[in-house]
């Protein structure tokens, strides 16, 4: 039980990696079209929550979305040819990477409306509430969305109405180019909790773990019927905000030397390998497997015809 | 069939599909206890609960935010404006969300959801509330705009939105909520969606208007019957995407249009109605394209003002008139 | 010194609880045409809020702004005149109770957009920090209002620059037919201060010492550049949401009890006699300027003209 | 005179007005480390500090509120949108505050503020980073709206917008940024606000466009050329409230009319050119008033969609091609 977790850890982190690492080349190549933002060094969060989560409950994420979308359960076959444009995508090409999603696990778009999520993810545990389900949903946002008004409107209603949503803020310190602190008037996000009367807490985003547990913890209260939390997950933007970023606000050294303390997989491996949890060999299958299914994704996109020019049309209104 | 008013139509058609369908609830503010400032709620509560008749905080933002993200999971919201007015604090959720939500997933989900927006003038309630708003959202793909100006179109063109997979804009004037006006008992009775009615017919003109100023149009015609000119009055119900077919039809039979509505003149929805004909029927055309509308400035609170603002009666007649 | 702020305090209370029993009255006889909010029982909280402002200083309000207005140093014939749509009011009868306004006197405007003055203020608030004076904002707002996302964005931005803003709620309990617990995530709106890392602080809104006191001290520290202030004055609306309310949401029983155990003025009249500060003659006399003043107002407003049908054209551009 | 690129000569124009007037200041998201996206803010804060050059949260709505209060408190803001977008975050800001306050106040104040608002498609930026949503403005009296469509016309309307004492919105084009073109060196250098400019005289039809669409109506204008047809092309500069004289003046002239825009062309600007022209100057159109502009449909990610999204030179001659 507990080493199946384990090694879906794993592979869903790597996956994210893997998948992240190969739309880098394409995007930088110019092959990928539109703005790309990239998980890197964040994969911890997505992988950690969304393991406490069914295909039934819902997530909302944000314009860096690749990561929460694979560990929500979707194919890198078909996000990498939405990626790419193609007619295979999740979203048949119409969305790219701002708007990748998939419906059927659950996964209800990216949003390339910094803070777009909260309100929507909100409405999504009102309805579950009102078909008195126990599906709950959680919004990943950034430190800089913490800062817009939704936050609070969508925190005050979950709070009052006691909604089975949790609110997971990815504090990766930089909002674009502006540090965190410049733009956010407190150090812990999780201290705005306390403005709606519901539990606040801070977490290690690079340690799986503690992002499970965590946030196993939020989504029971929430399935339970006692309301919202609000999770903030320390981690840090290991990339430029979009692929060909000159990232001119920040140093190499600096980057390197928090990548290299705080990779969330490295700490990983390290971690089960010294408990004795995974081997090499268990771990180096799921690379394979994991590598494997990506290179599969990238033929596939690329072998995807682009989509036809009266799909344009398709898919305004339903009526 | 029987009388009753406006704003008990919207409460039929909410009531009868509310029952139909147990995916249906509406949120707003100050519904529960004042049942809408136009009472176009009251009774709900008690009928249908509290868990499907909500009061929400004072977040327009996070009302329509919510009302999206229900819809993605399965229900029809329904989340009242208060005032069409505060529709410029959700709008982004309106246009970046609403409106592209099934276009740019590439159709994996619908979002049905109705906004009610009461709009227009209202005695004196000055610049904030009191706008006519509908034309930007004709420059929308993706969202669908009605706007009733009877009580038995409030009631058909509600039932058809609270049953359609659309995102859908309900413009609700304020000033018509206590018009009265025959009603169909007929469950079953549906306003069509994307159709204008002919609601009289004429040979020389054609008055397109729709929502409160058709009051004025059907009055306008009145007068110019004894005038001598046979006045063809469109109510297009729909505003967005609007029946573009009945128009031009009467246009080529009718050779004159005038358009009228109670929105600012400038960037209104009859600028969009003339350009339609002035590219698809001009050789028709025996005259100018004559639009009437409120004057390009805030509404002001001072009644003198006030009036001064408002498109009138007078204006379709001169119009017309200035025709021939 | 303090004789002469007493009289102030006495003198402005009583000139808006006058003011607004006229207003009532010609409003709901129909002759004050649109909207109309009353003040009635919360007039301490203006009072002695704007009791420790200047001229230079700037006021937000809301679209219960009357008493501001007049707390802020307006004339109450032009007011008057605004409110039944004349010619001669502030706003040449262009915008009425809702949009009343003295920008003379720093009264930056009521505000018919619930929650739309949290952000302006915290531009005016801006600008004098750039300007490098030591003029402050206020900003008034309800409950209601305080779940706007649009003061979690003000509050946020006011911190982070340290912008001389004070923010100042007034629970009355009610937002238009909502008890604010309904719609409110904390019973303490001066809670979310924590959110933003400024002080916040529960004051007894119908003690119009402790309102001047606690107001000082928070608009002091925003003299000194020290940054903004959550304050909460506890209060009760004694009236209908707008003239002509029938309330059927709350008991006259429960209204008038609320009224009597805890009218402000009569707070103030009780305190001031039996410390021996005013006496009842020189309360009287206050009385009998103010009503005259109130009085005038009414004929000033009721001689006046409406303004002329060209005036409908001006005013829009300036260029 | 020297080529510089559109992001340069904006670049130009705040730095000499920001100089002039100490009342000017700027802010946005991503601009002090970054210089703005389109690099059109670099170099700001080293020259004038970050006092007067600031980074914002992600606060679309307090940008434009907090815009709004300090130009009530004297000064002279230009707010940055990052992308033109977001604006419907702030809607409420922008039309029921920054539109009204002088005129419900009666004139007690001013209101001079500039919103900057990069907008239009760039390759595959999607739904919700790729739109023109001028014409919403259009129906908002209060505002003035401009949108230059080159690096001259970039420098000068921007330096008059920010003399102006009136709240205006200044949309650029994405895609223009890196457009090249001669800029005056002159420091009084101003381009008008409220007059189109006739940049191409011809006798057999009026092309009226704006922003990046000039290029395409242009590009038009020489094809057409060939084919024997004299073409009038008119740059509107400013589209709310727009120069109709020029316009019509010129259609009086030509006896034909074609609009184009990026924007989506239902609901969008052409409607109200041509709607006007309808009105004033129907007698004159010997054609039907064709209008170009972007499909009924959110923008679509994929580059074969996009560009079937994108109105193109083709449809503009082919529209002319049309009316003869
Ligand atoms: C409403 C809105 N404003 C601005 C932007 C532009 N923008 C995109 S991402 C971003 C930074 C977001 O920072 P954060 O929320 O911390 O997320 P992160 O990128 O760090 O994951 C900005 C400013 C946007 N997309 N939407
Ligand atoms: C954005 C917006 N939403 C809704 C309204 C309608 N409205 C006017 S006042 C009010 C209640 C305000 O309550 P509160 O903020 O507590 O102020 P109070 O009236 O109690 O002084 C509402 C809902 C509005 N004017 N603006
Ligand atoms: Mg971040
Ligand atoms: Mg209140």
């Amino acid at each position: 039980m507990k080493k199946d977790l384990y090694m879906q850890f794993y592979r869903t982190m790597y996956k994210i990696r893997t998948f992240e690492r190969r739309i880098e080349e394409f995007s930088m190549k110019g092959d990928i079209p539109g703005f790309v933002h990239l998980y890197i060094g964040e994969e911890a969060i997505a992988t950690g929550v969304c393991a406490n989560l069914t295909h039934q409950d819902y997530i909302q994420s944000t314009h860096r979305g690749h990561g929460h979308t694979i560990a929500k359960g979707a194919k890198v076959n078909r996000m990498m040819a939405e990626l790419f444009g193609k007619k295979t995508g999740y979203c048949k090409g119409k969305g790219g990477s701002m708007h990748i999603a998939d419906f059927s696990v659950g996964m209800l778009g990216a949003n390339g409306i910094v803070g777009g999520g909260f309100t929507l993810a909100t409405g999504a545990a009102l309805a579950e509430k009102i078909k008195k389900t126990n599906n709950v949903s959680v919004v990943f946002f950034g430190d800089g969305a913490s800062n817009r008004g939704t936050f609070h409107e969508a925190l005050n209603m979950a709070a009052v109405w006691k909604l089975p949503v949790v609110f997971v803020c990815e504090n990766n310190e930089w909002a674009s180019t502006t540090p965190y602190l410049t733009t956010t008037s407190v150090k812990d996000i999780s201290d705005r909790a306390v403005g709606y009367g519901i539990p606040g807490e801070i977490v290690d985003g690079n340690d799986v773990f503690a992002v499970y547990e965590a946030s196993g913890k939020a989504i029971e209260r929430a399935r339970k019927g006692e309301g919202p939390t609000l999770l903030e997950m320390k981690t840090y933007r290991i990339k430029g905000h979009y692929v060909g970023d000159p990232q001119l606000y920040r140093t190499k050294e600096e980057v390197d030397q928090r990548f290299e303390e705080n990779d969330p997989i490295r700490r990983f491996e390290d971690h089960v390998l010294s408990e004795g949890i995974l081997s090499e060999n268990e771990m180096k299958a799921i690379v394979e497997e994991v590598v494997g299914e990506v290179d599969k994704a990238v033929e596939f996109a690329l072998e995807s015809p682009f989509p036809d020019v009266e799909e344009l049309y398709s898919d305004l209104y339903v009526d | 069939m029987r009388e009753i008013t406006f704003s008990e139509a919207t409460l039929e058609a909410m009531r009868e599909e509310m029952k139909r369908d147990p995916s249906i609830f509406v949120m707003g503010e100050d519904i529960v206890r004042q049942g809408g400032i136009f009472g176009q709620f009251k009774g709900l509560p008690d009928e249908f609960g509290t868990d499907r008749v909500i009061d929400t905080p004072i977040t327009e933002t996070a009302i329509i935010g919510a009302a999206i993200g229900a819809s993605l999971a399965g229900m029809r919201p329904v989340a009242d404006m208060h005032f069409a007015d505060f529709m410029g604090v959700c709008m982004d959720e309106i246009f970046n969300q609403m409106a592209k939500i099934r276009y740019m997933f590439g159709g994996q989900t619908t979002v049905p959801m109705v906004i009610r927006a009461p709009d227009g003038l209202i005695r004196s309630a000055a610049a904030q509330h009191s706008q006519s708003i509908e034309s930007w959202f004709n420059n929308i793909p993706g969202i669908k705009v009605v706007a009733p100006s009877n009580p038995a179109d409030a009631k058909g063109i509600l039932k058809a939105a609270l049953r359609s997979n659309d995102p859908i804009i309900y413009f609700e004037n304020k000033d018509l909520f206590r018009m009265k006006g025959d009603v169909s008992e007929d469950e079953d009775y549906i306003v069509p969606i994307g159709k204008a009615k002919v609601v009289r017919e004429g040979k020389d003109v054609t008055i397109v208007s729709y929502s409160i100023m058709m009051q004025q149009a059907l009055e306008a015609a009145d007068i110019l019957e004894k005038d001598g000119y046979s006045v063809e009055v469109i109510d297009l119900i729909t505003l967005s995407p609007f029946d573009e077919e009945t128009v031009i039809q009467s246009v080529k039979k009718t050779h004159r249009l005038l358009i009228a509505h109670e929105a600012v003149k400038r960037g209104g929805l009859g600028g969009e109605v003339a350009a339609v004909v002035a590219e698809m029927a001009i050789d028709y055309l025996d005259a100018p394209i004559i639009r009437v509308g409120g004057k390009f400035t805030p509404v002001p609170f001072s009644p003198t003002l006030e009036e001064a603002y408002r498109p009138k009666t007078s204006e379709i007649v001169e119009g017309v008139r200035g025709m021939f």
